[in-house]
């Protein structure tokens, strides 16, 4: 095993376990903006996990993959801020 | 010669096109419509022309050979289905210029009825099963469309449930058709009538063919998955209903169909048969009585819907070339007659301001050729010779005691009965009766005032229909041919085959 | 809730995301991509424009009905089954132009056909996404 | 043959045309309809009275055995002559009876296909061909009762004379398709030599009952006999002609026709001769309570045709003798009071006999034709109807074991039958005087001379029965028995036996006619408890089916989505365990269980979304959890090489949030709605379907799985498709017309939101 | 991962089945999203699983050689997601508005158009 | 050599998202997480993509690794100041030891 | 900025995105980038162009060093049990001006770790910051001030 196979293991495995603590404040929030926040920081995390898989799989079409995901992952952001104003509005 | 059976998709698609383009120009979305239906009537029937003389028509989309990519396959049964839909679609756009209001006329009306069609007719053509899963999809968000446009509370509740209850067919539709892939690893439905008597796990296939079932019946409104249509048909503008109940429900029976009768056939959906003999009396018998309690005209034409499936089930579901013929006489001549009621119950609405038939009455006395009008399809449905129901039912019951399923021959026979009840009760209630609220109430004039283009776009379609139900009874010999020639091609699936694998383009 | 941070940060974010649209949608036929992501990649610039900045701007700068770009690319879908039948040759059968162009490859009728569906797909989600807006704000 | 009907049909279809056109004399227009038909067939005496046969065979639906085969024998032409003549009396006779109708135009429609119709039926030699033309004259008969059909009473009657017929019809329908499936054929001349098989066949009893029941109900014989009095709402022309002369006949017909080819078992015998019986002696009592001239007659009726059925179930030579005798008696004289009936509804406004009386000054003719027809009614020599009493007592006498109960009952119904006749045929004309809502005179010419020419010709027949009908007959009675029978009628058979009956007949009648003028009005409003009726049995029926229908439907139909869906997800889960269960035994290889560690995060983030998903009571949480859900099956999909498939993913998942964001705002917070129980209901169904799938899924992919499609898109896509992306390929070239469907769904998708949102109740663009 | 992934199946369906028979619309909304999400899934699951090996022809081949991701219920999948999505906003809108217009999310005061003649008012 | 450095930027980069993933988790108060939180993990994602095109050493990967790493430094700020916005003004509580608050007068007034 | 720039400028991202630099590809990108540039027109009202690329570099490289420094901040107080923070929302008084001064200038506020803009006010004269260290609130803005707010304002004018 090479040191950038072994880096690349290591480093699924710490985005995994990051991802897993993310998620865990997604589920107990307690605001609904924590949530959002974690979710945005998951798609972030999701990003980082298919470059690094690339590189396991030795494929660079997921790479684009990510980029799709670092755009909407901010629409998705916005959106739910767009919604917490109005509800503040009204 | 083959090319022209994507004429049938590719008709409607242009028409919706151009009168979306051309929004504002309802003048034009009504001719465009009616011209477009006409032409696919046209073609429907030079298809089903060149399909008696020259058998199974099959078009490989994009000249990528079958298996491989997707075949159009117009074959007997699938060629009288799409006239069946284009005479329905063709009517409609007439019946629709006289009933339609402007404002549904501008949001989109004509060019969702052409999409409809070309969902209709997509899924009788097609040979892959997956796009007969598009397809479905085409003709029921067209449908849901058609059913909420206008956005009246009623249309809104309706369409809730025939929404949600469609919506997990599809699912279950899908499911099924990714299962299929996964175990026979073709989608092509001549190829799977090959593979599937070869394959080793054979049982899962049964699986997979009560999924279909399942989705199928739904669409069909087999019991007990019929709800969404009892609950949801007698919303929309007639004409809509009308069109629903012609054609919607049959393209269930016609899946049904296909797919027992062509691709699973091996032994392990024996059971299937005697589970849809069973459903079959009881979609009978539930529709009916539905029916009989009702009061309001559509809804209790839409129960009927259910109890006529019922009949056509029965026959699929014993499978001699006879009731397969049957079966699909049966489809027809309920397409005609049910879309010809629909549209008098419209008719009857306009004359008389209600759906209630306790709140109207005294139409014969006034309009007695609309009574005549009125007995025809109704007779017909009750299977009164000598119309096209009788013959329908007929060979139903032949088909059912040659197979000596007598129970549910008795069972068909008394459901006819009640049939015959109900549509008295209509003819009693409506057109017998005195007006309760006296005569030539506000809505007669209100009638009388409507110009006679309008009234005549209304009748035309009527009588259209009405002349066919009697053309099937009196002439009933070569319209059988067609639907007994359609049996055996359903039967002897090699021709299929035959017509689809062995590249014919 | 308008903020001009939001608000100027979109109006570049649009024009990246509409550029990156029109990458899916060219490179589709040979990786990741095609008609389908480019159309909803674009109408999600558009959405994010919307939300920062309102519907009448957002209507401004598509410029034209979301309907009828919806028509068009429906019609170009269609159009593009066409020159098949002119070629004599089966319903939907792809229609190559014998000298590709750098980047997209091979120009066809499938191309065309993705362009057909990527304005569809751009136009169907303004329209739902524009027609729910306008509701809100009456 | 065929022209003639086709005739028929297009006269009666003008005849409305007509109408408007003549109006006034209509009625001596109308007349030369059937009696074109009649002298038609009338040319056809010499060959039939010679034993001739003549056939006719047009196709029809060969296929399926069906043509327009008509043959005319004997009992054909007696029947057809009946129909046409006593058509003749009754479409002169409505002329003017109808003049005070409405729409006598559509009377006279109704009334031609009816005649037509009953033609087809007699003249049909293919029973499915009968059998159409059988319905039609249900049809036309339900029309015609129903006549007046704004009298809630007349549709009431219509409907069940409609059901009870149409109900015999199916029995009638599938009797005849199980003689098909034993004879293989529906012509009934080709059944003759059959006969043999078809008693011996398995299905014989079935068929006979069916056959029967068609009959019986057809020519209401007890059960099914409650429809035919309250078809008396029908205008008087119609009683005469449908319910007395013809229809009810029709199923009489039948049984004659079939006597020779289904009958003659003690299956066939026993069943007609009792339950002709029973409606002959039955009915005659109910008539005695009666009031009403049309009732009187209808259940006299009803007694006469039971009498006609118990002598075929006697069948007999004699018997047969007697019933063609009868039967022309009966058409004679009964087709002449009713129409006499009708005479003084017009005249008088009542029909109630107990209204009436003393009018022979003022309508002689009237009073004449009704005593001549009264007298053969009796059995009074020298008319028809005394020959034919005779013939059916000595039949009766000839029986062995039956005989004598048989003929104490046929003396007590006849009896009756006479009380009935001295209410309609004298009571109301002699007498005294009694003042009448109308002020009455002499009927029209036209009104009298229909029933003056059959009263008359029930007096010619009786006198010189050979001269007129003997030839027919013989060959009539030879198509029912099949063997050669010489009918010599007498009028005069000396004194005997029967002579004495039938004088007994009279004396009993008028016995009690006189207890019925002294019993007091309350007694006649006496009913039999409902057990014994079989109309209530009717009314029942048809109540419980409809609140069954209401309950079932309430039960079923309920408004209830999730019962719907309920329904739906519990047929699938049980429809489908059972081939899942035989699948599970072809199951071989065990699925892959290796998860590596970002599997497994991934799974645990999905589950866990899921669940809070479903227990969020947060809208915008629940939106979360289904964008974390979203996404990482997005993930998913790449990590197991299907990256485009990610990409949209992605993408539809984020304008999925938007539009939540846009819609649900406006929504509602989630509300605890469902009770506890009911959630663990819906929580154990959910917990199925997730097992069935799972179990599915498993099952799916536990085999190898070769598809050649896999490959060839594998080797196409580039040289073929021009593209690396072989996904994309497929999506634009290889399927493209699954894209096409696609984008179509997507259209049609926004046009709904657009309108739905844009074209609305109040809000106008 | 084919084992979990039947098991992420099931629970998509059973959520999905449970949220269809509340009696919330909006839960039915979700619940008719997640069975759109379980079918994709199955599709991809039964249609088997290959890792990260996408169906992309290499540059410089003619042909794609195993193992590669069969792309099939791929196409078929894409395909359902575009029209699950298409429906599904139609679905939105329609349940939005039948909230607005009916003034109720519970399902259960939906019943008028089932009702029988007496029953209405 | 590459393959070590490669492998170098990947491990700091994950090194950085497991932290940010740590603060959030940690982190008293919405704001303090978001504070802590979005621009860690945008730095970690920066670094780990620049190992992947030092791993790819192609300058199309390079072109997209900087295509998104100039997007997420683009977005993260904005959408951070659009929920960090979002949440002050929908009440959520800031962290009890947080010691000025010159925002709250003015969305008083602006509430007033 | 100048529209035809931009349009260069998006060609050129055409090129990095496509990953090839030759004339075609270029062509293409001007073509893409011009519709899409007309597509959004009306989006367009300002701006000039500049071109003083040493104090751009100059600026990033400043930023660059304030982000790592920061973020090993953060990161040192989050893996650490104990907490140091003295966390406060300020009022930043604002010299940007113009639409894209305010948006830099906020985002990298915000990118620096321990510092987090909340809202821009309907004048536009004041900040609203979050962050994580706050000794005094006045010198938290004077260091911004001087640090990244005037350096911003060097490069932009
Ligand atoms: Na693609
Ligand atoms: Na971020």
């Amino acid at each position: 095993m090479t040191f950038i196979e072994w880096s690349v293991d290591i480093s699924v495995i710490i985005i995994g376990l990051s991802i897993l603590v993310i998620f865990l404040r997604l589920v107990i929030g307690p605001s609904i903006e924590d949530r959002i926040v974690s979710l945005d920081l998951l798609s972030a995390n999701a990003i980082a996990f298919i470059a690094v898989y690339s590189i396991q799989k030795k494929t660079t079409t997921f790479l684009d993959v990510g980029i799709i995901v670092a755009l909407l992952a901010f629409l998705g952001t916005v959106a739910f801020a767009y919604y917490l104003g109005r509800r503040g509005r009204e | 010669m083959s090319k022209i059976i994507m004429l049938p998709i590719l008709f409607p698609v242009c028409a919706a096109l151009i009168m979306i383009f051309f929004r504002r120009s309802v003048a034009m979305h009504r001719i465009l419509n009616v011209a477009a239906t006409a032409s696919m009537l046209v073609v429907s029937l030079v298809i089903l022309g060149s399909v008696r003389s020259e058998g199974i028509l099959s078009l490989q989309v994009g000249g990528w050979e079958a298996p491989f990519g997707i075949t159009l396959v117009a074959d007997m049964l699938s060629s009288i289905m799409v006239v069946s839909a284009a005479l329905i679609g063709f009517t409609t756009a007439l019946y629709s210029l006289g009933t339609i209001d402007e404002e549904r006329e501008h949001f989109f009306y004509y060019p969702l009825l052409q999409l409809l069609l070309m969902g209709i007719n997509g899924a009788f053509l097609t040979g892959d099963i997956f796009n007969l899963y598009v397809w479905f999809e085409v003709m029921l968000i067209s449908s849901f469309v058609l059913l909420v446009l206008g956005g009246r509370p009623q249309q809104l509740e309706g369409a809730i449930k025939y929404v949600t209850l469609n919506l997990l067919s599809s699912s279950v539709f899908l499911a099924a058709a990714g299962i299929l892939y996964g175990t026979a690893g073709t989608l092509n439905m001549a190829d799977l009538a090959m593979r599937i008597p070869l394959l080793d796990h054979r049982e899962l296939l049964s699986v997979v063919a009560v999924l279909f079932l399942i989705t199928f019946g739904v669409k069909a409104a087999i019991f007990p998955l019929f709800f969404w249509l009892p609950a949801s048909y007698h919303t929309p503008p007639v004409a809509v209903s009308a069109i629903f109940a012609g054609l919607l429900t049959k393209v269930g029976v016609y899946a049904i169909m296909r797919f027992f009768t062509t691709i699973f056939t091996h032994d392990g959906v024996s059971f299937i048969h005697q589970v849809l003999l069973v459903l079959s009396a009881f979609t009978m018998v539930v529709g009916v009585l539905g029916a009989v309690v009702q009061y309001d005209m559509r809804k209790l034409l839409s129960f009927h819907i259910i109890s006529q499936i019922g009949y056509m089930i029965f026959a699929l579901a014993v499978q001699s070339p006879l009731a397969i013929a049957g079966a699909l006489f049966y489809i027809v001549h309920n397409i005609v007659a049910k879309t010809n009621l629909f549209y008098l119950s419209g008719l009857v609405h306009r004359l008389k301001g209600s759906w209630d038939l306790r709140e109207i009455g005294g139409i014969y006395r006034f309009y007695p050729m609309l009574g005549l009008l009125f007995l025809v399809p109704a007779l017909g449905l009750a299977g009164i010779p000598p119309l096209s129901g009788f013959w329908a039912k007929y060979v139903v019951i032949k088909a059912g005691i040659d197979s000596e399923h007598y129970l549910l021959v008795g069972v068909a026979l008394g459901v006819s009965m009640l049939t015959l009840f109900s549509m008295m009760k209509i003819w009693n209630e409506g057109f017998w009766k005195n007006d309760p609220r006296g005569e030539g109430s506000v809505e007669d004039e209100g009638y009388l005032r409507t110009p006679t283009m309008k009234k005549a776009v209304t009748l035309v379609p009527i009588i259209m229909l009405g002349f066919l139900t009697v053309m099937f009874g009196l002439w009933f010999e070569p319209f059988f041919e067609f639907a007994d020639r359609a049996a055996y091609e359903l039967l002897d699936v090699y021709n299929y085959i035959d017509a689809v694998i062995g590249g014919r383009s | 809730m308008y903020s001009i941070i939001l608000a100027t940060a979109s109006r570049y974010l649009l024009l990246l995301l509409l550029m990156f649209s029109v990458f899916l949608l060219f490179r589709g036929h040979n990786e990741p991509g095609g008609g389908f992501v480019g159309g909803l990649v674009a109408a999600a610039a558009y959405a994010l424009y919307f939300i920062a900045n309102g519907i009448e701007a957002a209507r401004t700068i598509v410029r034209f009905e979301p309907i009828m770009i919806i028509a068009a690319g429906l019609c170009t879908a269609v159009a593009s089954t066409l020159p098949s039948l002119v070629v004599g040759k089966s319903f939907m059968t792809a229609v190559w132009v014998d000298t590709g162009i750098p980047f997209v490859g091979k120009v066809g009728t499938p191309l065309l056909f993705d362009l057909g569906v990527y304005f569809l797909v751009l136009g169907i989600t303004l329209c739902i996404i524009f027609s729910l807006a306008e509701e809100d704000r009456l | 043959m065929l022209v003639l009907l086709a005739i028929g049909y297009c006269a009666s279809a003008l005849a409305p045309l007509l109408y408007k056109r003549f109006r006034e004399n209509f009625g001596w227009i109308a007349v030369i309809f059937p009696l074109f038909m009649f002298f038609g067939l009338l040319t056809r005496y010499p060959q039939i009275a010679a034993g001739q046969v003549i056939r006719e065979s047009v196709p029809w639906v060969t296929s399926l055995g069906v043509n327009f085969s008509f043959f005319l024998d004997g009992l054909s032409l007696t029947f057809s002559l009946i129909i046409t003549l006593i058509g003749a009396a009754v479409f002169l006779f409505a002329g003017a009876y109808m003049k005070s109708y409405a729409q006598t135009g559509r009377f006279y429609l109704y009334i031609g296909i009816f005649m037509t119709s009953m033609l087809g039926l007699v003249l049909s030699d293919n029973m499915l061909l009968m059998f159409v033309f059988w319905e039609l004259t249900s049809i036309s008969s339900f029309l015609l009762i129903g006549f007046n059909y704004h009298k809630e009473s007349s549709r009431k009657s219509a409907l069940q004379a409609l059901l009870v017929t149409v109900g015999g019809g199916l029995a009638l329908l599938s009797g005849i398709i199980l003689l098909y499936t034993v004879t293989g054929s529906y012509e009934i001349s080709s059944f003759y030599d059959k006969s043999e098989m078809i008693t011996a066949h398995a299905l014989y009893p079935a068929v006979v009952v069916l056959v029967l029941i068609g009959a019986f109900t057809k020519s209401a014989q007890f059960p099914f006999h409650f429809w035919l009095p309250n078809a008396m709402e029908a205008p008087t022309p119609v009683s005469a002609y449908l319910h007395s002369a013809t229809m009810v006949k029709a199923g009489i017909y039948l049984i004659a026709r079939m006597n020779h080819e289904i009958g003659g078992t003690p299956l066939w015998q026993d069943t007609i001769l009792i339950t002709g019986a029973v409606t002959m002696l039955f009915s005659a009592i109910l008539a005695f309570k009666q009031t009403d001239l049309k009732r009187l007659l209808a259940y006299s009726t009803l007694s006469v045709l039971g009498t006609l059925v118990m002598l075929l179930g006697i069948g007999s030579k004699l018997a047969i003798k007697a019933f063609f005798i009868y039967l022309i008696a009966h058409s004679l004289y009964k087709g002449a009071l009713f129409l006499v009936a009708g005479t003084l509804d017009h005249e008088t406004g009542t029909r109630d006999v107990r209204k009436l009386g003393g009018l022979y000054k003022l309508m002689p003719v009237t009073a004449l034709t009704a005593a001549l027809a009264s007298f053969s009614m009796m059995g009074v020599i020298p008319l028809i109807g005394f020959i034919g009493k005779e013939t059916v007592y000595k039949s009766i006498l000839e029986l062995e074991y039956w005989g004598a109960f048989l003929i104490a009952g046929a003396v007590l119904a006849y009896a009756l039958v006479v009380m009935v006749t001295v209410y309609v045929g004298f009571k109301p004309f002699w007498g005294s005087m009694l003042p009448t809502p109308r002020q009455p005179h002499e009927a029209p010419v036209k009104m009298l001379v229909g029933p003056g020419v059959l009263a008359i010709m029930g007096l010619l027949f009786g006198l010189f029965p050979n001269f007129f009908i003997a030839a027919m007959l013989e060959q009539s009675a030879q198509s029912i028995l099949s063997e050669t029978i010489s009918l010599k009628i007498s009028l005069w058979g000396g004194f005997n036996l029967v002579l004495f009956l039938s004088f007994l007949t009279l004396m009993l009648g008028a016995v009690f006619y006189l207890i019925r003028e002294k019993v007091p009005g309350g007694v006649l409003r006496v009913s039999l408890p409902g057990i014994v009726r079989p109309s209530v049995w009717y009314e029942t029926a048809i109540n419980g089916v409809l609140s069954f229908a209401r309950l079932q439907t309430r039960l079923v139909q309920n408004g209830y989505l999730r019962n719907y869906i309920i329904f739906f997800v519990v047929t699938t889960v049980s429809l489908v365990s059972f081939p899942l269960y035989r699948s599970a035994e072809q199951v071989t290889m065990v699925p892959d269980f290796s998860i590596t560690f970002y599997e497994g995060a991934l799974a645990c983030i999905i589950l866990v979304s899921t669940l809070l998903l479903v227990t969020s009571k947060s809208r915008l949480k629940s939106i979360v959890a289904l964008g974390v859900l979203g996404f990482s099956i997005g993930i998913i999909f790449v990590i197991y090489g299907a990256p485009d498939l990610g990409l949209t993913t992605f993408a539809i998942e984020t304008l999925n949030v938007v539009l939540f964001v846009l819609v649900l705002y406006k929504l509602p917070g989630f509300l605890k709605l469902s009770g506890s129980l009911n959630r663990a209901r819906d929580a154990v169904i959910a917990l199925c379907v997730g097992c069935m799938m799972t179990l599915t899924v498993l099952f799916a992919s536990s085999f190898e799985l070769s598809s050649a499609l896999k490959q060839f898109f594998a080797e196409t896509s580039f040289p073929d498709g021009k593209g690396r992306n072989v996904v994309n390929v497929i999506l634009v070239d290889f399927r493209a017309i699954d894209t096409l469907g696609e984008i179509t769904v997507l259209t049609v998708a926004a046009l709904g939101v657009f309108a739905l949102l844009n074209l609305r109740p109040g809000r106008r663009k | 991962m084919t084992f979990l992934l039947a098991v992420i199946v099931g629970a998509l369906y059973a959520a999905g089945t449970y949220l269809v028979l509340r009696r919330s619309i909006v839960k039915v909304i979700f619940g008719l999203i997640f069975l759109g999400h379980a079918a994709n899934l199955m599709i991809f699951t039964v249609g088997r699983l290959t890792k990260g090996v996408p169906a992309f022809v290499p540059e410089g081949a003619e042909i794609l050689t195993e193992p590669f991701a069969d792309p099939l219920p791929q196409a078929l999948i894409l395909t359902s997601i575009v029209i699950g999505f298409g429906v599904q906003a139609f679905a939105l809108v329609l349940f939005k508005r039948a909230y607005l217009t009916l003034g109720t999310e519970d399902l259960d005061k939906m019943r008028s158009t089932d009702q029988l003649p007496e029953e209405r008012l | 050599m590459i393959e070590i450095l490669s492998g170098a930027f990947l491990l700091l980069g994950t090194l950085f998202i497991l932290v940010s993933a740590i603060g959030i988790l940690k982190m008293p108060d919405l704001y303090t997480r978001m504070s802590a939180t979005t621009k860690a993990s945008t730095l970690g994602i920066g670094l780990v993509l620049i190992g992947t095109t030092v791993y790819w050493q192609d300058i199309g990967i390079g072109f997209r690794a900087v295509a998104i790493i100039i997007f997420l430094f683009l977005t993260a700020p904005v959408a951070a100041h659009i929920i960090g916005r979002a949440a002050y003004f929908g009440k959520v509580p800031l962290w009890e030891k947080t010691k000025i608050d010159q925002f709250k007068e003015r969305v008083d007034d602006a509430d007033r | 900025m100048n529209p035809f720039l931009f349009n260069i400028l998006l060609a050129i991202a055409w090129m990095l995105l496509v990953g090839d630099f030759t004339a075609g590809t270029f062509t293409l990108g001007m073509v893409v980038g011009y519709l899409i540039l007309w597509f959004s027109r009306s989006a367009w009202r300002e701006t000039k162009y500049f071109s003083k690329i040493p104090l751009v570099i100059k600026f990033v490289l400043y930023f660059l060093k304030e982000l790592l420094v920061a973020n090993l901040r953060v990161a040192f107080d989050i893996i650490t049990p104990k907490d140091y923070m003295e966390p406060g929302v300020i009022a930043f008084p604002l010299d940007v001006k113009t639409d894209i001064e305010i948006t830099l200038f906020a985002n990298l506020v915000t990118l620096t770790p321990g510092t987090l803009s909340l809202d821009v006010s309907p004048d536009r004269k004041t900040l609203y910051v979050h962050a994580l260290y706050v000794k005094d609130a006045v010198g938290f803005c004077d260091e911004l001030k001087e640090g990244l707010e005037k350096r911003l304002i060097e490069v932009m004018r």
